[in-house]
């Protein structure tokens, strides 16, 4: 973990309200389901906001993130040039070492981007990759993980492509070694009880408002069967086997 | 040059007057890793009570306009853990640690004392003054004839140097403060959170679980500043300034109103390495200004 | 469409429950030039006494984070002119006016309501409440008895709706608002401006003349919110919240917590138009909403 | 009064810390000496900001200010094209008819600025124009006044050009029909002075923090022999005869 500033390279709204930005990075060694604190604002806003690693490269970082209010707006308005301040790399993320064989990954909305690089990692350890993405209307990041996928399967609640209805619908948990997945609460508790009935082993990447994001302020509180513990630290990624929904 | 912020409060001796502010700071594991936490005047633990707790369920953070609400609850791994697990890491650092102490029941603070007198903790920061906890805390924190009561048998149990930590919610903080100075208290700090609310208007329901939370921030510092200066002027024991502090104009301020050092809290999560920096620049100030020692602009006001 | 906004406080028909706060809209003249004041639901007069005051030398206005602080300390052309000649323009417009009644002894109170009672305002706002007077006006802010026997006498006086504009600075809010209700209170409003203070670092000295002043605006909303909720559970009487009110979210969250109504102070400064645009958001918001009348989300949480 | 959103033509630095900025205006009437309260922010900050009218084009506005605190600084960073919001013109302004002959202006730092609309009106009603000119260190604006000044002094306390000192030593006021001043307080308490015991009719522009800038709010308090008054409604411009200092 570092506190560092760093350069926009770029940031384009790639769908209705989500932006792709890409910033320059310290040399750091990144995990996938990591996040940084973002923030491009001096006091304007008091505390940073959490954004999920989309893709890291050699020496830049990208981040995918819908604009949701004040803070998101800020990020949405800096330019290429501009200065943004970055804590990070945080968290636990998903434990792709840990997983081989079939891997499903299931995005819902804002909780596909974790996905993005967890996907990278899982592929170059030669995995069978198989990508559920749920979109309410608008697709995003579809041609990126078309890249990687194995299988992609697509759905959209009221958009025009893919399966239309809820991208859990397309999920069979026990064809998979492994389920990974971040999205809606809903969605993550749906698909957490599918893999619970069929015993795969699934881990959830869990979204808490977030005041240090570094574990110190106790303010990202998640239930496990060990207690109240840290999303921040202990996750966002978190075992099915110890979360309490 | 360094000695020019060093502060003594109690008989314990700061390298400078910049503390962090408990509940925002962890037990500086943290922090530790964006920078040495040695530099600091000292830390202020998280709020510990005799046992373990979980703290409040649902939203605990939740941001405002200059500030932000927090309804934590004082989840924390209780004293016994505390001297077994953090405090050895802790003690490796050359910081004074306070150990701020909440909870709901006199006993449970005095026992917390005595199991605290027999560590190497530096003082005792009695946290009077919760407001998310629902029972003991708040009422403590509000009547001054309470606290009396409870601050002066929390006095005869202490080994230490007992700060006393006071509510900006008490009915009257001047009262409040020379109570805690008559029941014994060897310094004080102010402010905590205020008790507020905030409405999820699209659920149109309490954002918190327990309705009202605690805001701090930027939002809160004209008033904390005016409390600092009321109990400044009405007790002679110190006065540790906090509440809404992120410039070094904010801890001039606290400064020139009385308080002999100051706590940083919420500013660390707008700027995590702000305390390495507001400690340089309050070195550079009193150079600039040619100060013999901080303290000669101390309650100048 | 509009009479969704209709509400009725004491008798008086607001044609909708957003009024302008005391000194901050002066008596409505120069925000008539921006828009047509009619529109409002009322408008709270700028503090009157009984005598024309000065007010307040040196510094009035300072800016802090999310909000200001104020020192105006009461200046107004007292009530005899503001009866002849600020009342009749007044009148001349479609709004709710209420007289707001400031003062220090208890003997000026009273003669000014027996001065208004004659006149054609609609209401009067006692406020009992501001920190910018070295005497009087605060003491009465902050004890419950005192306080209960002057807006005891007030009432008796009154021959207009009594409304009672409450102090955050109280020692205990729902006591006061009891008290104030118990007295007679036809209404309360609150908060008025929180005791506070800033300090000009360079000259080490305090910006105000009289040390503190009023904090308002966006950084007290969470405390104003949790008081007005607190006040709205313990009396029957109707309650007008203010307080760091700029936005529909912010309105809508003092009436679900049990505003009948809500006024709006610093936000006019921060945008002049303010209130016209809040008006037609509420109005698009019952729609939206689908509420027969306003009052259907209030006090629901 | 209007109250209205408007667009910045140009934002330039012109001297250190000084900026020159062209914002397209409304139709209404503007005198010499009024202002406006001037926001490019949503609510990073509480207030507005007076600054007074420098220019008046035909389609436009000019104002000259000082990066003084976090206001000013935002205003700096707006750039052509942003949008920006103007509340005015406000207050009353130098009484520019209702003198004649030989008429002096003394402006003092970042009190300039105002006097030079001023100066323009003065001129075109065939006034004599004597400008005095006073900076800390480097001058800005001095072109402008040289197109409609009769005479002009300059005087700086730390730089090189003009008489170094204070632009005070250089006045004579009894040459005058008529003084207008605008700048640091003590500046124009010594041209009040020397203009009263020559018995010289004088004008100055008083700066006060302002909340409202319409006089809503008496935060603006001048005092006067007609007890307190409002600067952004009875003032920014006071006659000497009035003001007490
Ligand atoms: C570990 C983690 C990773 C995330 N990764 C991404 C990502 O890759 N892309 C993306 O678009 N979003 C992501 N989010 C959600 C993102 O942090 C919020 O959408 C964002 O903080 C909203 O801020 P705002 O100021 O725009 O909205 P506001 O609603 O104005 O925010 C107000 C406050 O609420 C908090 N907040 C609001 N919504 C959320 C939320 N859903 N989760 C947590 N805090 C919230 C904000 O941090 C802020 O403190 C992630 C959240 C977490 C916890
Ligand atoms: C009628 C009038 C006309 C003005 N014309 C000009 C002009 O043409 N050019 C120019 O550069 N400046 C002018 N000023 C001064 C200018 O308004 C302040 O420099 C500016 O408000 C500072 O704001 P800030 O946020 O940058 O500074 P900060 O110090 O951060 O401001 C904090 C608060 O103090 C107030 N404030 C600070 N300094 C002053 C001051 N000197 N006068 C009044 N309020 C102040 C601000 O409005 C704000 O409320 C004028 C002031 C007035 C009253
Ligand atoms: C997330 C959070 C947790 C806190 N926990 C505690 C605590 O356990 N004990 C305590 O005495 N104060 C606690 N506080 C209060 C702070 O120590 C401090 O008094 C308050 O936040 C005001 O200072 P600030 O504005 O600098 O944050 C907490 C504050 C925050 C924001
Ligand atoms: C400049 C100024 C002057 C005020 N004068 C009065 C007054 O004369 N009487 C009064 O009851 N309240 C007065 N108030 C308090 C406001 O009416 C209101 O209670 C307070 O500002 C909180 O609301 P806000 O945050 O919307 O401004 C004044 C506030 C300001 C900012
Ligand atoms: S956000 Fe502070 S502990 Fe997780
Ligand atoms: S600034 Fe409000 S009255 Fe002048």
């Amino acid at each position: 973990m570092e506190y560092y500033q760093s350069e926009i390279i770029f940031n384009q709204e790639i769908a209705p309200d989500i932006f792709l930005m890409e910033v320059t990075r310290n040399k750091e060694e990144i995990e996938p389901g990591q996040f940084f604190m973002l923030k491009t604002w001096r006091d304007e806003l008091t505390l940073m906001r959490p954004i999920s690693v989309y893709n890291v490269l050699p020496k830049q970082v990208q981040f995918m993130y819908r604009v949701a209010g004040k803070g998101t707006e800020l990020l949405s308005n800096a330019k290429p040039g501009d200065a943004i301040q970055l804590l990070g790399p945080l968290g636990t993320g998903f434990p792709y070492k840990e997983v081989h064989g079939e891997i499903a990954l299931l995005g819902g909305g804002i909780g596909i981007p974790p996905l993005f690089e967890t996907a990278k990692k899982l592929k170059a350890l030669n995995n069978k990759l198989t990508v559920y993405l749920g979109f309410k209307k608008e697709l995003f990041a579809i041609d990126d993980f078309a890249g990687v996928a194995d299988h992609l399967f697509i759905a959209s609640e009221e958009g025009e492509e893919g399966y239309r209805g809820f991208i859990t619908d397309l999920l069979r948990p026990e064809k998979f070694d492994a389920v990974f997945t971040c999205g809606p609460e809903v969605m993550m508790e749906k698909v957490w009880r599918m893999c619970k009935e069929k015993q795969v082993p699934v881990w959830l990447s869990m979204e808490r408002r977030m005041a240090c994001g570094i574990g110190a302020c106790l303010g990202c509180n998640c239930d496990t069967i060990h207690g109240t513990v840290r999303a921040c630290k202990e996750g966002p990624v978190f075992s099915g086997d110890v979360l309490v929904f | 040059m360094k000695n020019k912020l060093e502060t003594i409060i109690n008989g314990v001796k700061f390298k400078n007057p910049i503390i962090a502010a408990s509940g925002c700071y962890g037990f500086g594991r943290e922090y530790n890793e964006l920078y040495d936490i040695s530099l600091l005047g000292g830390i202020s633990s998280k709020g510990l009570t005799l046992e373990p707790r979980q703290g409040n369920k649902g939203i605990r953070i939740w941001e405002t306009a200059s500030g932000m609400m927090n309804s934590v609850g004082l989840q924390n791994p209780g004293v016994h853990r505390f001297i077994e697990e953090e405090l050895p890491w802790m003690r490796k650092h050359d910081t004074v640690i306070i150990a701020n102490l909440g909870g709901s029941l006199i006993e449970d603070y005095i026992e917390g004392i005595n199991l605290l007198n027999k560590t190497e903790v530096n003082m005792i920061e009695l946290n009077i003054s919760c407001p998310n906890v629902k029972t003991g805390g708040m009422a403590l924190g509000i009547k001054a004839d309470i606290a009396f009561e409870a601050v002066k048998l929390c006095k005869q149990a202490s080994k230490k140097p007992l700060m006393v930590k006071l509510s900006p919610n008490a009915e009257n903080i001047i009262e409040m403060a020379q109570a805690c100075e008559a029941a014994g208290a060897d310094s004080l700090s102010l402010v905590n959170t205020f008790n507020a609310m905030a409405v999820d208007v699209r659920n149109k329901k309490a954002v918190f679980n327990n309705t009202y939370a605690g805001l701090s921030g930027a939002a809160i510092k004209p008033i904390a500043l005016r409390m600092v200066h009321q109990v400044c002027k009405n007790v002679k024991i110190p006065v540790v300034g906090l509440g809404g502090i992120y410039t070094l104009e904010d801890i001039l301020s606290f400064i020139m109103v009385g308080a002999t050092a100051v706590q940083v809290g919420t500013a660390n999560f707008n700027e995590p390495n702000i305390l390495p920096t507001l400690i340089q620049q309050l070195e550079q100030y009193c150079e600039e200004e040619k100060l013999n020692h901080i303290s000669d602009i101390q309650g100048i006001i």
